[in-house]
């Protein structure tokens, strides 16, 4: 399971050397060993995937999974699916608000709530995450409140919430940045001689940038007790996976010495255990764990984007048909876990969770004009006092009613 | 003459240029199929092809050290970054390589590539979307910097900027994407790439802008009138090198002196402004040049960003102040 | 009291460092078996280990970034940039995180790191290793940005920089890492971290200079003597937030202002600080701020440095000219 | 041969999962499939190296190899002696001419003649080179002048030659940055249409660089006709390439999507063999791969360094043993094939070679003091020339003899 090395199963046969050999005779190279050819297609292919609930919500006996989740009964079960509706429930409220002019931009994380409840559920409080800017799933399992998950998005405040009492880091926004980030926390935590772990959330497209290929140089360097979580979702904006990489985003890291697994990121119960499984060797000391979940942005990159520009509907429809959440709900009631009487209820949860948010939103004061000058150091620099002073002068004009010709 | 959006004058401007010559190609993210965020960059790839507008991988480093390469083979590259906040990764790239290179090699090489970036605040974006970085190219020799006010120059400089043999840092103030004005393609005589523009004439003071704020400061010279006040407003277009000959004259004239931007104020452009002039014209000068700037705070949250960008009123308030009459700072002491 | 070496005295200081805060964490490439291309950190891996002292692997963004992260858990993090040229890679984690981090979070996250940075010219180097990037970081807000001139300061301003709460950029000034001078390691009442001092009193001349330059400056200031000319010699210390109510007295007592770096001039840090003079006195300048420094041009080749670095000569000349007697530019029109 | 996955044969037995599964009673990982433990040889084994040449000078056949240098007889094999043993002449001249004071630094190439000569003695002129800064046998090859090497050095300028005729770009000193000009170079052969290759040369510290793994995303992405050549020399400065990697160099570039080869970089016929094998990729649209060539640094960093400090003698003595001019000189001098007249003109052209640099170097003029104003734009700017006639106007004070008081 744990890939240390490139799956032979995934190499590819050199048809384009064969074919060629004959037109030049030239010498031999071992057909099997090149490169894919660049028309192979770039989406990986299922038969890769970890997957413990099919997407008929079937679920699939894995023998080495299943030990890592044999604890989550249907009840536990029943309670990522809850979090699953909640979450995609908010997501919707969300974007609802930006729609109406509530929030200036939103993320929707729709179609990913397994990989982001799979891996968060996984944690431990005293586990820290940093994350991107499209995994307000992972915020919502580390307790962030309704109103602190649209802060930001309102422009009120830089950051949601205090990290360091959610255990999670103000999501960045420079791509692929908080992978070095999550790094040095984790070698903190070595340092500090406990087993707490770090979860690195990005994207397909941060595996291009060069932090995050350092952030394995030195995670592997340093053993540190980091899980870089990919969802790869296949898109970064408009640009397909296929462009950032010519092979399953998964076989980046073990040449980095870095073993990795590549989940079905629509399947909770499979996130869930190959997160366990990458949590237990950072605890254990092994070291970084690189996951990939496999899943697909079901919604436009952003609320500012137009997906009808670049992405085919018959693609999304596919992976329509691979919800996280419905499969979870066919699974439980072909078992009988769940009754009309709890979902109806989880919906209703999910509700509350929504109006909370949008009424924590519009209730958002805007902040204090002088506040512009607030916690850019630890103390005041008298450099700094100045221009506020200054600053609070040129206010004041207009509060004295200003008279024509001397303040306009 | 068509009117166009300032968005659509340098789509236009791009297009001429890959017409003109073969050797222009664009690179930078989601410029291709979706014609950038800004969509600066629609249809383009469409008509020329994924080979001359390229869509990469996401990682500016690689951007512009491929544009280098590029260049190395004879290609003349524009690269998109696709918000202001986002061309640190590149900066090693641009400062170390780009910037070096033709002095490196004694002029063996030349670096003809343009970087294109929408810069600037008043958009409600959030972090890392509003930033004006112009002063750390600015600060760095071999670059040429330079940015646009309005549609003309956005099509004419956009088209010079990627002829130019030198490589050249084009800032696109993308609060003024949409603001419409006439373009003529083809102007004779236009003004070369390195010169600043006097947009309106006046006796007073002197005011000098660029980019988003050009606009501002036309406002403001208007609103100064009902005042008798006499503003001549300088468009700087380049901001490296300076055109300084045309900043003195005009405070030769007028002996006054307030130059604004959206950056911060510490170390920004404006310093090195006020600095030169006062060097060249102290005598003409009746008094201490005032700069109107983005306050030395990081850019904040979208609520507070009207607390932290020059506006009219800041930027008449400033120009009471160097007139000597009652301001905001009068007999202000700290 | 012992006299030190410059490098030596930063040695000293974060042996201190490091014993009095377990949280203090040194990061860097060569810093500890070899203890430093310059031998800054020699001997602290092997008397505090590999867990307190880390070599690293060959990867500034990283460095800096795993820096972010140890600060976001509680520590103290001590970064080594080899030299000047190669902070660039760095420049993003500098710029969008150190820099930005407790400001983004309200003051919950505090990045107590210090970036250590080997800079300037006049050692005879290869490129990218004679740079003075101080503006660049400088210009960004969230930052404090210092530099030494000698061993005493060396010691005590590196103590400060590590025990400082918010990010310190700490620019050593490498071609005088072998100056000896004394230093006393416990100073009560040691000058803040972010105030200037004068270390020449004078009253015809302010002559405002840091890191390598001072000792120059104050050569000029004794050179001057034998002409009749009376230089105060303040040396700044810190650059950003830049103590100007020290700078701003002796230029209200002399009337008369030179700045000098070698960092090239365009947007360089005398700007800001000419700029700022003359806002706060005006009234009080007898004639225009002169700056000494790098030419606009990249760091060129080693045997060509000394026609870009200020000297002596180049200060004394900038002096004649601010006292407006016969100087290289006497006359001169361009 | 080309290594499309990290070859099995080198993932390690978990052997510390085994040792802990007991204490711990936990559900099982499979064992093959772990990370190597951090007490690993750092060191690439010599096993998982191709090699032609045995250090003792046994001419070792290697099926897939041997054809791609079927052409090189005992008389080319020779030149490739002679070559090395030029480079390393000079190399050794240039380290006394900076001992001497004549340059301001040199940095060292002893041990990795093999890895610079088999390499860019494969290229054709139209191919192009982008090195790091001790690639100067490379730099011999592709014609660079004896002057010319050292000019850089000598600090009197910033570029020895025009990289246009000699088809090599000026030495890169910001590490790794070169690896990205190379891919974008090698983009513009491919719109060129022309079957040209391009050489990105650097060391096995520079792995760690983003921009090094950038070059890799960027090459793999648009398949372009690169070698990313990497000469591990076991240091970067008094950095053991295990800090850099906890696997084989040669392993991180396929999970990229580009084969690797492995080879040992003190065999100069397996070297040039396994870059022919890339460069026929490169000119047949297959697109990147990536070379280890496995040497050692024999001298210092550069001439300031001193490695004493942290290199162990023992190993650098086991080097000494695989030296790769003495391994060819005794295939050649058992096969008859390289006579002592042969030998002795050899080191006399060598030596003609030293000399020519030394008066070279000592015959540069120093440049001409406003020359440093020259060259920062194609064409003067009234900024640039204002400051340019100011400076000369001051130099000019200094030739009317000044006086006192006035100039000093
Ligand atoms: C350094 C940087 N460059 C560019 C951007 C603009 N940008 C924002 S999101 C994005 C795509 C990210 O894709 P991916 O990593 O797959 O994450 P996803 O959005 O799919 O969750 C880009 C290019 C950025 N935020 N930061
Ligand atoms: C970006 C950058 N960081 C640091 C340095 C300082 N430096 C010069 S050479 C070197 C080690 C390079 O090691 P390697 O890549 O293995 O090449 P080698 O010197 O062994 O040939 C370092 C750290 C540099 N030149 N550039
Ligand atoms: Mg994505
Ligand atoms: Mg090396």
């Amino acid at each position: 399971m744990l890939r240390s090395d490139v799956s032979p199963s995934r190499a590819l046969p050199g048809s384009r050397d064969q074919r060629r050999t004959a037109a030049q005779n030239r010498p031999p190279v071992p057909a099997t060993r090149t490169t894919p050819p660049d028309d192979d297609l770039p989406v990986p292919r299922p038969e890769g995937l970890l997957q413990l609930i099919s997407a008929e919500g079937v679920r699939r006996s894995d023998p080495v999974l299943d030990a890592w989740v044999a604890d989550v009964d249907d009840e536990q079960l029943a309670d990522l699916y809850e979090d699953m509706v909640v979450v995609r429930r908010f997501d919707t409220e969300a974007t609802a608000l930006q729609r109406q002019g509530q929030l200036g931009l939103w993320p929707p994380l729709l179609g990913q709530e397994a990989s982001q409840i799979g891996s968060a559920r996984a944690l431990r409080p005293d586990d820290f995450v940093f994350t991107s800017y499209r995994e307000n799933g992972v915020a919502y399992c580390r307790g962030v409140t309704p109103t602190d998950l649209v802060r930001v998005w309102r422009g009120t405040a830089l950051s949601g919430w205090d990290p360091r009492e959610v255990g999670m880091a103000t999501p960045q926004v420079i791509i692929g940045a908080q992978t070095l980030h999550a790094t040095g926390y984790a070698i903190g935590c070595l340092k500090d001689g406990v087993d707490s772990a770090v979860v690195a959330y990005f994207g397909d497209g941060a595996t291009s940038q060069g932090d995050v290929n350092e952030a394995m140089v030195f995670a592997a360097s340093f053993t540190a007790p980091v899980i870089f979580f990919c969802q790869n979702n296949q898109w970064a904006i408009s640009e397909p996976v296929g462009l950032q990489a010519k092979r399953p985003i998964a076989d980046r890291a073990p040449g980095f010495g870095i073993p990795s697994l590549r989940v079905d990121g629509n399947d909770v119960l499979a996130v869930m255990a190959a997160t366990r499984i990458a949590l237990d060797r950072a605890r254990r000391g092994d070291g970084p764990t690189f996951i990939e979940a496999v899943t697909y942005r079901m919604g436009p990159h952003t609320t500012s984007d137009d997906p009808t520009r670049y992405a085919d509907p018959e693609v999304r429809a596919q992976w329509a048909a691979k919800d996280p959440i419905q499969r979870v709900e066919r699974l439980l009631r072909g078992r009988g876990a769940l009754s009309d009487e709890r979902a109806a209820a989880i919906a209703s949860h999910a509700d509350d969770f929504a109006t909370a948010m949008r009424e924590g939103c519009l209730g958002l004061p805007a902040p204090e004009p002088l506040s512009v000058f607030d916690n850019v150091f630890t103390t005041p620099t008298p450099w700094l006092e100045r221009q506020r002073s200054q600053y609070a002068a040129y206010l004041a004009m207009f509060e004295d009613a200003p008279v024509e010709g001397e303040v306009r | 003459m068509t009117e166009l959006t300032l968005a659509a004058a340098i789509n236009s401007g791009l297009r001429r240029a890959l017409e003109e010559d073969p050797t222009v190609v664009l690179l930078g993210e989601d410029i291709g199929r979706l014609g950038g965020v800004f969509r600066v960059t629609d249809g383009l790839q469409r008509d020329f092809g994924t080979d001359r507008v390229m869509d990469t991988p996401l990682a500016e480093a690689a951007i512009m050290g491929v544009a280098v390469g590029l260049a190395y083979r004879g290609y003349r590259p524009v690269v998109e970054i696709q918000f202001d906040g986002f061309v640190y990764p590149a900066f090693d790239q641009v400062v170390a390589q780009v910037a070096k290179l033709h002095y490196r090699t004694g002029g063996a090489i030349r670096m003809p590539i343009t970087v294109r970036i929408p810069y600037g605040g008043g958009i409600g974006a959030v972090e890392h979307h509003s930033e004006s970085p112009e002063a750390y190219f600015t600060h760095t020799s071999g670059l040429r910097v330079v940015t646009c006010a309005n549609p003309q120059d956005a099509h004419t400089m956009i088209r010079q900027a990627v002829a130019c043999d030198d490589p050249v840092v084009f800032f696109e103030p993308k609060r003024r994407y949409w603001t419409k004005g006439p373009v003529v393609e083809d102007v004779d005589d236009a003004l070369p790439l390195d010169r600043a523009r006097v947009v309106v004439e006046g006796t007073d003071v002197t005011l000098v802008a660029y980019g988003p704020l050009v606009i501002t400061a036309r406002d403001a010279a208007l609103a100064a009138l009902d005042d008798g006040l006499s503003i001549e407003v300088v468009d700087l277009r380049s901001l490296s090198p300076l055109d300084l000959d045309t900043v003195e004259a005009s405070v030769r004239k007028t002996g006054r002196l307030v130059v604004t931007h959206e950056a911060q104020q510490h170390g920004g452009l404006g310093a090195e402004i006020a600095a030169s002039v006062t060097e060249r014209c102290f005598e003409e000068l009746r008094a201490a040049p005032v700069r109107v700037t983005g306050f030395d705070v990081p850019y904040p949250a979208a609520k507070l960003e009207d607390h932290f960008l020059p506006n009219l009123d800041r930027l008449l308030d400033a120009v009471d102040r160097v007139m000597g009459r009652q301001s905001s700072l009068s007999g202000w002491r700290a």
